[in-house]
């Protein structure tokens, strides 16, 4: 099974390093977003897979925690690259 | 074969992480590069996993993925979106870099080897914390006279909270202090509340 | 019985890979960001779904073989709320992502397009 | 964002468990990883999430500046009144042994978990989990309620 879980995590890897080609390539904004997303959900399968590997289950907490805040992050990313700033835009935004 | 794979795992991660910083460095948009350091934060903290470390990393990720990304994002808005382009590229800095890291390379095969029950860090103090975790399974066996001390399942909460109080009351008040010092500097002038005058306040300021 | 689950969760797992590695070529390969969106799909959501199916199915075998430690059942649940939250963020933010490529003038390439250049 | 249906939906879903997970880590770090401290940032994290969101007025709404900044403050006073009250009961300063109710603070008893020790961890990572949440979300309000500077 230990020979399962590696190739399982080298191929998660890869994925991370293709993710990350693309993320530093992106000709727009929303391309590199995109692959800060897919980076996110292959760290916690990464995560998962490492818990197995080490037999070491307590880990999933890690996992659990990256699948939400990788939402944090993302909405984050999402609200700079359109307003520039924090700050309420609810009346400048109007009906969009 | 269990270890080597965990091993050419740790190799692939490393060199992910090194290729994530070069990237990081290449990067002239600021908002992608604090993107970045999110993913770097990612690997970091797999790589700590990795390193049988579950609490830093849990660290890592609370604070790497989401809480850094937003405060460094809030920081650009009130600064600038783009890096200054650099007009000459002096050698000195890269010299300087190397020199420091080849010096810190050598420091570290004086250090003991990575697991190594012989090192200091093994043998000083870790011994006790250690015997007084284990030491509530057998607590019928034990001799009246020795204390129980720490009986908590978790090692670090127990060393953190409770052998090094005073230091984690000391971080405690850095954390706070470093609140009030960011409170004063960013409250600098009375500003009117944007929640109430929003609808009003874009149609005068908007050049 | 340990076989079967070890086989299925194999299998399991190599699928999972298969996808995330088409999900990563694809979001290298493909020409434009509304198809590049594709690819991450694929990896958020079958490639992760696979492999945690994977994962739970070796829990779920160690649940069975040892009865008395409610561990193992404690690890499928985990991995079944993670597997949730993923299909549950992972879309909405390639949703919403599309959304916002939309709405700043992005246009989706089309045949016409593609066939513009090269004539 | 908060016109984007979807979006708002799935964080008004996520929010729960996220402060929920939170929750988890605080009172749950004595045995597995996690803390005070990664508490305090992810119970932030969901309230900045909801800020995000629904916009910077709401979440002053559900947090109030003024009650964040005297959280703040409470947990440092929590941290360390629960060191002074290890004093009062007559141990030195943080000495959660004391902290047992048993008096002479020898909580060493067969069979029986040292109570004063738990209590202790228990207190003084909370005490670090609402001074890291309320700085953290008194930053957010500081850094978000600020417009760019030109």
């Amino acid at each position: 099974m230990s020979i399962a879980f590696a190739i399982t995590m080298a191929a998660i890897l890869a994925t991370m390093a293709l993710a990350l080609v693309r993320a530093s390539l992106g000709p727009t904004v929303f391309d590199r977003i995109l692959a800060l997303n897919m980076f996110g959900t292959k760290t916690v399968l990464l995560i998962s897979v490492i818990g197995f590997m080490t037999e070491r289950p307590d880990f999933l907490d890690l996992a659990l925690l990256y699948a939400l805040m990788n939402f944090i992050g993302i909405v984050a990313v999402m609200r700079f690259t359109k307003y520039g700033h924090f700050a309420d835009v609810d009346a400048q935004e109007g009906a969009r | 074969m269990h270890d080597a794979a965990i091993h050419a795992i740790v190799i692939l991660l490393l060199g992910l992480l090194l290729g994530t910083a070069i990237v990081i460095v290449r990067m002239r948009e600021l908002w992608a590069a604090v993107m970045l350091t999110g993913i770097y934060s990612f690997l970091g903290a797999s790589w700590m996993l990795l390193l049988d470390a579950p609490d830093v990393a849990f660290t890592e990720a609370a604070v790497g993925a989401g809480i850094s990304t937003f405060l460094m994002l809030s920081t650009l808005a009130l600064t600038n979106r783009r890096a200054k382009p650099q007009p000459g590229l002096s050698p000195v800095p890269l010299v300087v870099v190397i020199l420091t890291g080849a010096t810190l390379i050598y420091g570290t095969f004086d250090m003991p080897h990575y697991g190594d029950p012989d090192a200091p860090a093994h043998r000083h103090m870790a011994p006790e914390f250690l015997a007084d975790e284990v030491k509530h399974i057998q607590d019928a066996e034990h001799p009246e006279g020795k204390p129980v001390k720490v009986d908590v399942g978790n090692i670090i909460t127990s060393v953190l909270a409770s052998y090094r109080g005073y230091d984690t009351l000391g971080e405690t008040v850095v954390i706070f202090t470093a609140g009030i010092g960011v409170l004063l500097l960013l409250r600098g002038e009375p500003r009117e509340d944007p929640s109430e005058d929003a609808s009003e306040e874009p149609s005068e300021d908007a050049p | 019985m340990d076989l079967l689950f070890d086989f299925l969760s194999v299998i399991c797992l190599i699928g999972g890979c298969c996808f995330a590695l088409i999900g990563g070529i694809g979001i290298l390969r493909l020409p434009d960001f509304f198809s590049r969106l594709h690819g991450g799909g694929i990896t958020d959501t079958l490639g992760a779904g696979l492999i945690m199916l994977g994962l739970m199915l070796q829990s779920i075998k160690v649940g069975l073989t040892h009865e008395m430690s409610a561990s193992p059942w404690l690890v499928t649940v985990k991995l079944l709320m993670i597997l949730l939250f993923l299909f549950v963020t992972s879309p909405t933010g390639c949703h919403a992502l599309a959304r916002a490529a939309l709405s700043d003038g992005l246009e989706p390439a089309t045949v016409d397009d593609e066939e513009q250049p090269t004539p | 964002m908060k016109q984007q249906t979807i979006l708002r939906i799935v964080a008004k879903l996520l929010i729960p468990y996220i402060l929920l997970f939170a929750l988890y880590v605080q009172f749950h770090g004595d045995f597995g990883p996690g803390g005070g401290f990664q508490a305090g940032v992810i119970f932030a994290a969901g309230l900045i999430l909801y800020g995000l969101i629904f916009g910077l007025s709401a979440a002053r709404e559900v947090a109030p500046p003024a009650l964040m900044e005297t959280l703040t403050a409470l947990g440092v006073l929590i941290y360390a009144g629960t060191g002074v009250l290890a004093m009062f009961n007559g141990g030195h300063f943080l000495d959660y042994s004391y902290l047992g109710g048993h008096g002479g603070g020898h909580a060493e008893h067969h069979g029986i978990l040292p109570q004063g020790q738990h209590l202790g961890i228990l207190l003084v990572e909370f005490g670090v989990g609402l001074t890291v949440a309320a700085v953290m979300i008194s930053i957010f309000f500081a850094f978000a309620g600020r417009e760019r500077v030109q």
